[in-house]
């Protein structure tokens, strides 16, 4: 027989001003099944609490009503209290007479009867809940990291400190993603390289980070703390055992006139490279799309036609026949860190967006993109460092600069801000100053957006110590004048055309979101917005968590950040991380699934409607042992308690645990009593 | 602007913007219309939402007419954002605009300025036909007189008498010659039968309209 | 396909030789159009810009007409008649409300089933079996030697969705029909800037400054012609560019189906080139002159050729 | 309690709500907590997603003489169980057409996109239900279906069926 | 006919299988029988009165049936889509039946009453058949069989319905609910209906009334009409069944109209395609959602 305690809040006054509490709790006392009903100023108060807890004790509760505030508010705060009490906490709930009834209602007898209502129904709920134990899920300590870009890098050197196995994985021949391009970085002009290299080392050489370069996700399965992840590492044509990183492979190549990926195409590379000089690893890849001998052997020829690179290697470490290898790996968390990539203005365009007609769709050879121009400052960079234009390697005396391109142009498929070039597009302008001290650098904006520590004024540094021209308006038209470019602008302050004869122009693109998030969200059923950008569990609460649990995301792969942003979100995947990895195993909520087994016909619907893959077949026997059937199990890991299943279920052999039929069958006939 | 002191042949619009208001003080709204702000207005008549628009300049950048307006297409836009509707019904910008939509076609929020002006054309000639500067006035009221009364359109008749209206008497009057000479101007060019067709198409729109107006309605 | 055509008021006057052109290439290239009966005038941009439903109905008449003669399509030869009819068509097609009304307005049935081309989408898909006739036709060789501005002016590119080329900014249909007639087209960049047809009349100075950045950049890209689709453009062009020929040199401004026209090898007479105010004939003289200097070339080439095979021998 | 219930003339009607707990439940606490006024005929049944609401409980609660029912979760795109309101909402369009060709106006049950944010969306479902629903009038027809079998038949069913009006203050809304 | 009978001699012989399903001649009119000597195949016969859908023996759960071994069973184009339901629900392996189809011209309503095929005799499930020709089986027998004349008169009772107010619609729905006595002969006869325990018979909670007065009887009808939304192939075995003639072919027909409005399903033979049950568009319509 039930003994239920129900405790009605006069919430200060908030509740008593509109609802009769003690005649609430008077009206519940007769209720049957009600073994003691009180009302108090404060429940949630210690000295509530502790009439809660000696309630409980004194008169043997089996389930406790507290008509109060929203379960929202302050369930937590009740359940931790009976359990001190010995009491099963998942036997405690809330009637929200405050939110939903006091607060919304005039005093009255139809307001008093509603608050009834309310407690009584939710004590008829009580009397069908079932003592749970909270679910524990065993857990791998080891950490995946897809992306070892200045997010990843962070977030698997945050990880691995904390003393955890880390998995890096980058699909690179080499980590250190877009950053390693930046010449110099906002708002302190230090060197991007710099500051950059030294942590790419700490992870290659960090005892805890395992390193896979040059490789993809492939698949995923499992659910927090049980991931198993398979990675394919691809074929490198390079043995990383032997190969020392003498770059003679590099010398030997006869194939130099590859366009650089790392220098954005303003450089050239051979066939087989490493991308850059302070790669990590520092082993080089061999790009078989450009290799004359894969190209010979792809068009069938016998014989080979090159093979300088194996030649030149003294440690014979060239393998052509090297294949992709795929590597399983067990991991309880991961962080999706896969970054961002650069809207380009041409004529050919991903699905949803269209390119720049007005600015002849790039085809003017000194328009350039943003980050082409960090490559053309860059010290490392394919000029030395000197600012030159692509087509006659003159230095540019007059460089005009647009921002916005794409961002914020619904037209061209991007509503969104990007949020960085602002801030870079003033930082090249000084760059530009201080290596062309004659050169006369201007802004197109629409508006300057700076917000972060030192930005606004390292704008107004640009604009007032290094003479930048900034002008307020959309650049309507970009023309091939002889060898300049004629930019057809409108400076909306002035009033005025803005018509400028540019020697270069560089424009500030948007950054767009990988289109291999979408292929990973699905892997990870991990959901992503409109344009494809990871989004989070909650884009206030919950920044870097997503919606699957144990799956956590960092950078510029959620929404255009800079790098202090990447950085700031990574180590807080990275905490969120090590927090879950602080206990032996996991624990969650019991508000879980489970099906009964013998009455499950197999029929599977549940697995059809589960989002979260939580269905798994398991075999039924009969006497001899045989198989004869399959019904549905759920994994209590995996669930997350919505409860489509229980209601899809034919047979009704699925419950939901705080959630029964039972329950919600009290709950309808409380309601409607006769 | 150039445009008045270059061709002094010309009605200078501006100009004429201002001698009109000084004659007939600021533009006559109808009450018909001033129920709606003049945003909501634009919006009923074109399906366009101005608030759309973030003033970005691109539309009056890329105007072949910018040089000549005092106010630009941007301008308009916001005019009409602020609600004001004098002044958006009689600036020059409306008028001078070619229509040659380049505005519309590169404005990165599809808030069509085109479309806008061409609708507070609309609405300015409604509101009070004095508004139209005489030479562009005049050109529409011949045009379409032309059509009216011959269901097509006769160069010649349409020069003649837009340079009475527009009171620029020898304008191409030069070339006149030049061009019977070509044959580029038949005297009386093969002209429709069915005329009154054309002419009911008129008084049906001019009812629909006063009826769609009366309804507070539009198009 | 039953294609009607709809000349507009322009091509029975100032552009007639645009209508002459015209039919001119329809018949060489086989193309059976008939002229809708009793058309009436689109309503430009006049209509338009006084009254919204005036333009609209006007335009809609006739495709009423067309639609009632069972057309499946109305070539408009004249670019802005076929702006105003294509622009109806396709806001009939957005607002059922305006459909529903214009039956009664233009007080015949009309389901707006006519589809509306220019004479660039209507020379299009003939540019092989241009490139076929001229490649051996006597038109080759001079047209063969004109290098081409195509200009596009706003009404072929203009509204986005409705004008029908290919790109907006940096269109190639032109170009792509040019070449076919053997001629070069040359890159430029005002191939879609306005020239300010709608003010032709009521502000003249604005055209001529606006047709002057046009011819000047024709010239600084050594184009020997202008080619055009539209009256109004022609107009401004060609009359306005002699009406101030002293702000600097001159370009002959031709129709594109002159061009294709003279392709073909169709007497330059009955394609009206005599009548631009821009005299053309020194132009066609010239390709001539070029063109038989361009044969002797190759023939000495040839020659020289053959005498070296010889010498091998 | 029957002090505190005087019975009025007007017919209140006796309106179950079956919500989600992330969003609609959510916004009505954020009606509460903006202090939004709202009729007080609806009893909201909690559960953790629209997906875990079975035709059963609409069904029960016209047995037990519901005059009306809300069905109110996240908005599409907005659930927190990402799919939960889809399966929901394929669920209802087959429902409710089953409902009224059984004879059960879909004036009756009202379903809704309610997200945490929309404490005000909350206030107008909840008194335009009530309001529809007075203005059809008491649902009894469903509960009294008891009194009915086929001559042949037992009647002790007859017998144990009070009357619907005649409730006592548990009944709540019927004040 | 001899060709099936043949057929099955072959198949119980060479142990293909251990029983064939299929109908003999009763008193009132073919009824199911399973066959597992070859000499009793002659008493298999196949025409327009074998009106049942045997595909129903396939339910695992008939264990009578099952013991007997692997079966082969006779069916009906229409009876395949029935076959595809189960299979789509994991019910059993294709492998683990043989189908043999049979060429059918339609049925007749009432095997007891009626022999030949008119329109006035023939099923209302015949009307528009597109499986006159089994699409899936093992083996198709006899020939090719013209469309008979069509009857659609359960549409036009669908509309008939649709036209009355609400509160008609009750009354019809409760008089002929009244009648149910609760034998649950439908679900018997249903071949979709395969739980172990049916939602009817759950006790906590008891959802549905026990007592079989007009109240429980219609939440009864209304549960079955729901779970059978989308999966119904429309062979009528329930109406049949029913010793009360209650018109439950009406509900199941409703919801076949729904499902293929909203979701543009028709019920499929082919296991393949997805049923509408666990499956979603983003833009499924939601006109009626406030």
């Amino acid at each position: 027989m039930a003994r239920i305690g129900v405790f009605v809040c006069h919430c200060g006054e908030n509740i008593s001003r509109t609802v009769d509490c003690s005649g609430v709790a008077k009206a519940l006392a007769d209720h049957p099944g009600v073994a003691v009903s009180m009302d108090y100023k404060y429940m949630c108060s210690d000295p509530g609490q502790n009439l809660v807890k000696q309630a409980i004790e004194e008169h043997a509760l089996t389930g406790v009503v507290v008509a109060a505030c929203s379960p929202h508010m302050h369930e937590k705060t009740f359940r931790r209290a009976a359990s001190q009490a010995g009491l099963n906490p998942f036997v405690v709930e809330m009637a929200n007479v405050r939110e939903q009834c006091s607060w919304v209602h005039e005093a009255g007898p139809a307001t008093d009867a509603k608050a009834i209502d309310i407690v009584r129904t939710i004590v008829e709920k009580v009397k069908n809940n079932a003592p749970l134990e909270t679910v524990r899920i065993p857990l791998t300590k080891r950490a995946l990291v897809i992306g070892g870009g200045i997010a990843g890098i962070q977030a698997a050197l945050d990880i691995a400190d904390g003393g955890a196995e880390v998995v890096l994985v980058e699909k690179e021949p080499s980590i250190g993603g877009h950053m390693s391009q930046l010449s110099e970085t906002f708002p302190t002009l230090d060197c991007s390289q710099c500051i950059l290299t030294p942590r790419m080392v700490e992870v290659y050489q960090h005892p805890r980070i395992t390193l896979y370069t040059h490789s993809e996700i492939e698949a995923v399965d499992g659910y927090i703390g049980n991931f198993h992840v398979t990675v394919r590492k691809k074929a490198r044509s390079v043995d990383e055992r032997l190969c020392t990183g003498c770059g003679d492979c590099q010398a030997a190549c006869p194939n130099r006139k590859i366009p650089s990926e790392f220098d954005a195409e303003l450089g050239t590379r051979p066939a087989i490279y490493v991308p850059f000089p302070q790669a990590v690893p520092n082993i080089p890849v061999l790009d078989r799309e450009n290799c004359t001998l894969f190209k010979g052997r792809a068009k069938g020829r016998e014989k080979d036609l090159c093979g300088k690179c194996k030649e030149a290697c003294l440690r014979s470490a060239i393998d052509y026949e090297q294949q992709d290898e795929l590597i399983d790996e067990k991991v309880g968390a991961i962080v999706i860190a896969t970054g961002f990539k650069l809207y380009t203005i041409g004529r050919e365009q991903p699905e949803g967006l269209s390119g720049y007609p007005e600015y002849n769709y790039g085809e003017i050879p000194d328009v350039i993109s943003g980050l082409q121009f960090e490559r053309l400052a860059s010290a490392s960079g394919p000029t030395g460092g000197r600012i030159v234009r692509p087509s006659d390697g003159t230095v540019p005396k007059r460089v005009v600069f647009l921002q916005c391109i794409g961002s914020r142009d619904p037209e061209k498929g991007i509503s969104y801000c990007s949020k960085i070039c602002c801030m870079y597009a003033a930082k090249h302008t000084m760059l530009y100053r201080h290596k062309v001290h004659d050169g006369q650098a201007t802004v197109f904006y629409m508006d300057i957006r700076t917000a972060g520590k030192g930005y606004e004024e390292f704008v107004r540094r640009a604009i007032e110590e290094d003479g930048a021209d900034y002008i307020r308006g959309r650049v309507s038209r970009m023309y091939r004048d002889g060898d300049t470019v004629k930019v057809v602008g409108y400076d909306t302050l002035a009033g005025e055309p803005a018509i400028l004869d540019a020697d270069m122009v560089v424009l500030c693109t948007a950054i767009r979101p990988h289109k291999g998030n979408k292929n990973l969200g699905r892997k990870l059923s991990v959901t992503y917005d409109q344009y494809g950008f990871i989004s989070s569990a909650h884009p206030k609460l919950r920044p870097v968590e997503t919606t699957t649990a144990g799956v956590f995301v960092a950078g510029a792969c959620m929404s255009p950040s800079d790098i202090p942003d990447s950085i700031a979100s990574a180590s807080a995947a990275a905490s969120k991380v090590l927090g879950m990895f602080s206990g032996d195993e996991l624990e969650r909520e019991p508000t879980v699934a489970i099906v009964n087994e013998r009455t499950c016909i197999g029929c599977f619907n549940c697995e059809k409607v589960c989002p979260y893959g939580a269905i798994e077949h398991i075999d039924v026997c009969n006497r001899d042992n045989e198989i004869c059937g399959h019904v549905a199990r759920v994994l209590p890991g995996v669930c997350q308690g919505c409860g489509t299943c229980v209601a899809t279920c034919p047979s009704k052999s699925v419950e939901l645990q705080g959630f029964t039929d039972e329950q919600i069958f009290a709950e309808i006939n409380a309601l409607l009593t006769w | 602007m150039e445009s008045s002191t270059l061709h002094s042949n010309e009605d200078d619009i501006a100009s004429a913007v201002v001698r009109h208001q000084e004659a007939h003080g600021a533009p006559h709204v109808p009450a018909s219309s001033v129920r709606m702000s003049l945003i909501d207005e634009v919006y009923a008549r074109s399906g366009v939402n101005v608030r759309t628009c973030y003033q970005c300049g691109k539309c009056s950048a890329g105007c072949p007419m910018m040089g000549e307006m005092a106010v630009r297409p941007h301008v308009v836009m916001h005019l009409v954002q602020r609600n004001q509707r004098a002044e958006a019904l009689s600036c020059d910008g409306i008028w001078l605009c070619l229509s040659c939509e380049t505005c519309s076609a590169r404005c990165p929020k599809s808030a069509d300025p085109a479309r806008v002006i061409d609708t507070l054309r609309e609405m300015a000639t409604e509101t009070n036909p004095g508004l139209a500067p005489r030479a562009i006035g005049a050109f529409n009221k011949t045009f379409l007189d032309q059509i009216r009364s011959k269901g097509r359109m006769s160069e010649v008749g349409l020069a003649m008498q837009f340079n009475l209206r527009s009171g620029r008497l020898l304008q191409d009057a030069t070339s006149m010659p030049a061009l019977v000479s070509r044959g580029k101007l038949k005297i009386n060019p093969p002209s429709m039968r069915d005329i009154d067709d054309v002419r009911r198409i008129f008084a049906n729109v001019e009812a629909a309209t006063r009826d769609a107006r009366s309804k507070g309605g539009y198009r | 396909m039953s294609l009607a055509y709809y000349p507009g008021c322009s091509l029975h006057g100032t552009a007639r030789e645009f209508d002459e052109s015209m039919r001119a290439v329809a018949d060489a290239l086989g193309i059976e159009m008939t002229e809708i009966d009793d058309w009436s005038c689109c309503g430009a941009s006049s209509a338009h810009s006084s009254n919204h439903l005036l333009g609209v109905a006007l335009a809609a008449r006739n495709l009423a007409l067309a639609e009632a003669e069972g057309r499946d399509a109305v070539v408009a030869p004249c670019a802005a008649c076929f702006s105003r009819l294509a622009m109806a068509r396709q806001e009939v097609a957005e607002d059922e409300e305006l459909a529903a009304s214009l039956p009664g307005i233009l007080e015949r049935p009309f389901d707006n089933t006519v589809d509306v081309l220019n004479v660039v989408q209507l020379l299009l898909p003939y540019a092989e079996s241009i490139r076929e006739l001229v490649a051996d036709g006597p038109g080759f060789s001079a047209v063969g030697q004109m290098k081409v501005a195509s200009y596009y002016g706003c009404l072929l590119v203009r509204p986005v969705g409705v004008a029908g080329a290919d790109d907006t900014e940096v269109p190639t249909t032109m170009e792509q029909v040019a070449s076919a007639c053997g001629a070069q087209p040359v890159a430029w960049n005002m191939a879609v800037e306005c020239c300010g047809g709608s003010l032709s009349m009521s502000r003249t100075s604005s055209v001529v400054r606006l047709g002057r950045a046009i011819i000047d950049d024709a010239r600084r890209a050594g184009a020997d012609a202008i080619v055009v689709a539209c009256p109004m453009c022609h107009a401004n062009l060609d009359f306005r560019q002699v009406a101030r020929a002293e702000d600097g040199g001159t370009v002959p401004v031709i129709y594109l189906t002159q061009l294709v026209g003279l392709a073909l090898g169709i007497d330059a007479e009955k394609l009206g080139l005599n009548r631009h105010f821009v005299d053309t004939s020194p132009l066609l003289v010239e390709l001539a002159d070029r063109a038989t200097s361009a044969e002797a070339d190759a023939a000495a080439k040839a020659a020289a050729k053959a005498t070296r095979a010889g010498a091998v021998v | 309690m029957s002090e505190m219930t005087e019975p009025t003339t007007e017919f209140e009607p006796r309106i179950t709500a079956f919500v989600c707990n992330w969003c609609t439940y959510t916004g009505a606490d954020m009606a509460g907590t903006s202090r939004m006024q709202m009729a007080s005929n609806v009893r909201i049944i909690r559960l953790p997603c629209t997906g875990r609401i079975d035709a059963l409980f609409i069904i029960k609660a016209f047995e037990r003489g519901a005059d009306g029912v809300i069905v109110s979760g996240c908005h599409p795109a907005d659930c927190h169980y990402t799919a939960g309101n889809y399966h929901a909402r394929r669920r209802f369009i087959v429902f409710r057409e089953l409902l009224s060709f059984m004879g059960i106006s879909n004036e009756r049950v009202i379903f809704s996109w309610v997200s945490a944010g929309e404490g005000a969306k909350w206030r107008e479902v909840v008194n335009e239900t009530v309001e529809r629903v007075r203005a059809l009038g008491p649902f009894t027809a469903y509960h009294e279906l008891a009194s009915r079998q086929m001559v042949g038949g037992a009647y002790e069913t007859e017998v144990e069926l009070p009357d619907v009006r005649e409730a006592p203050a548990e009944a709540g809304g019927a004040s | 006919m001899t060709e099936l009978q043949d057929l099955a001699r072959k198949l119980l012989e060479d142990g293909t299988v251990a029983v064939v399903i299929g109908w003999e001649e009763g008193r009132r009119g073919p009824r199911p029988v399973s066959i597992t000597e070859p000499d009793d195949t002659e008493r298999l016969v196949f025409n327009a009165r074998c009106v049942h859908n045997l595909a129903t023996y396939l339910d695992p759960r008939r264990s009578q049936v099952r013991k007997l071994g692997k079966p082969a069973i006779v069916v009906k184009g229409c009876d395949t889509k029935a076959v595809a339901g189960l299979l789509r629900e994991a019910q059993f392996k294709r492998e683990d039946v043989v189908l043999i189809g049979m060429h059918c011209g339609g049925v007749v309503t009432d095997p007891a009453e009626q022999t030949e095929v008119t329109a006035e005799t023939v099923a209302p499930r015949c009307a528009g058949c597109d499986v006159r020709e089994p699409h899936r089986t093992d083996y198709v027998l006899g020939e090719a069989r013209v469309e008979p004349p069509q009857n659609t008169s359960i549409d036009e009772r669908v509309a008939a319905l649709d036209a009355m107010t609400a509160d008609e619609r009750f009354e019809y729905w409760a008089t002929q609910m009244e009648k149910c006595v609760r034998c649950y002969a439908c679900r018997q006869a249903c071949p979709l209906c395969v739980c172990d325990v049916c939602v009817a018979d759950k006790t906590v909670p008891q959802w549905i009334e026990r007592a079989p007065h007009a109240r429980g009887n219609m939440s009864w009808h209304l549960v079955r009409a729901m779970h059978l939304a989308g999966r119904c192939v429309g062979c009528g075995e329930c109406e049949r069944a029913c010793p009360m003639d209650i018109p439950l072919t009406l509900l199941n027909r409703k919801m076949q109209q729904v499902v293929a409005e909203s979701f543009e399903y028709h019920v499929s033979d082919d296991p393949e395609v997805v049923s509408p049950i666990g499956a979603f568009r983003d833009d499924d319509h939601e006109d009626f959602i406030l």
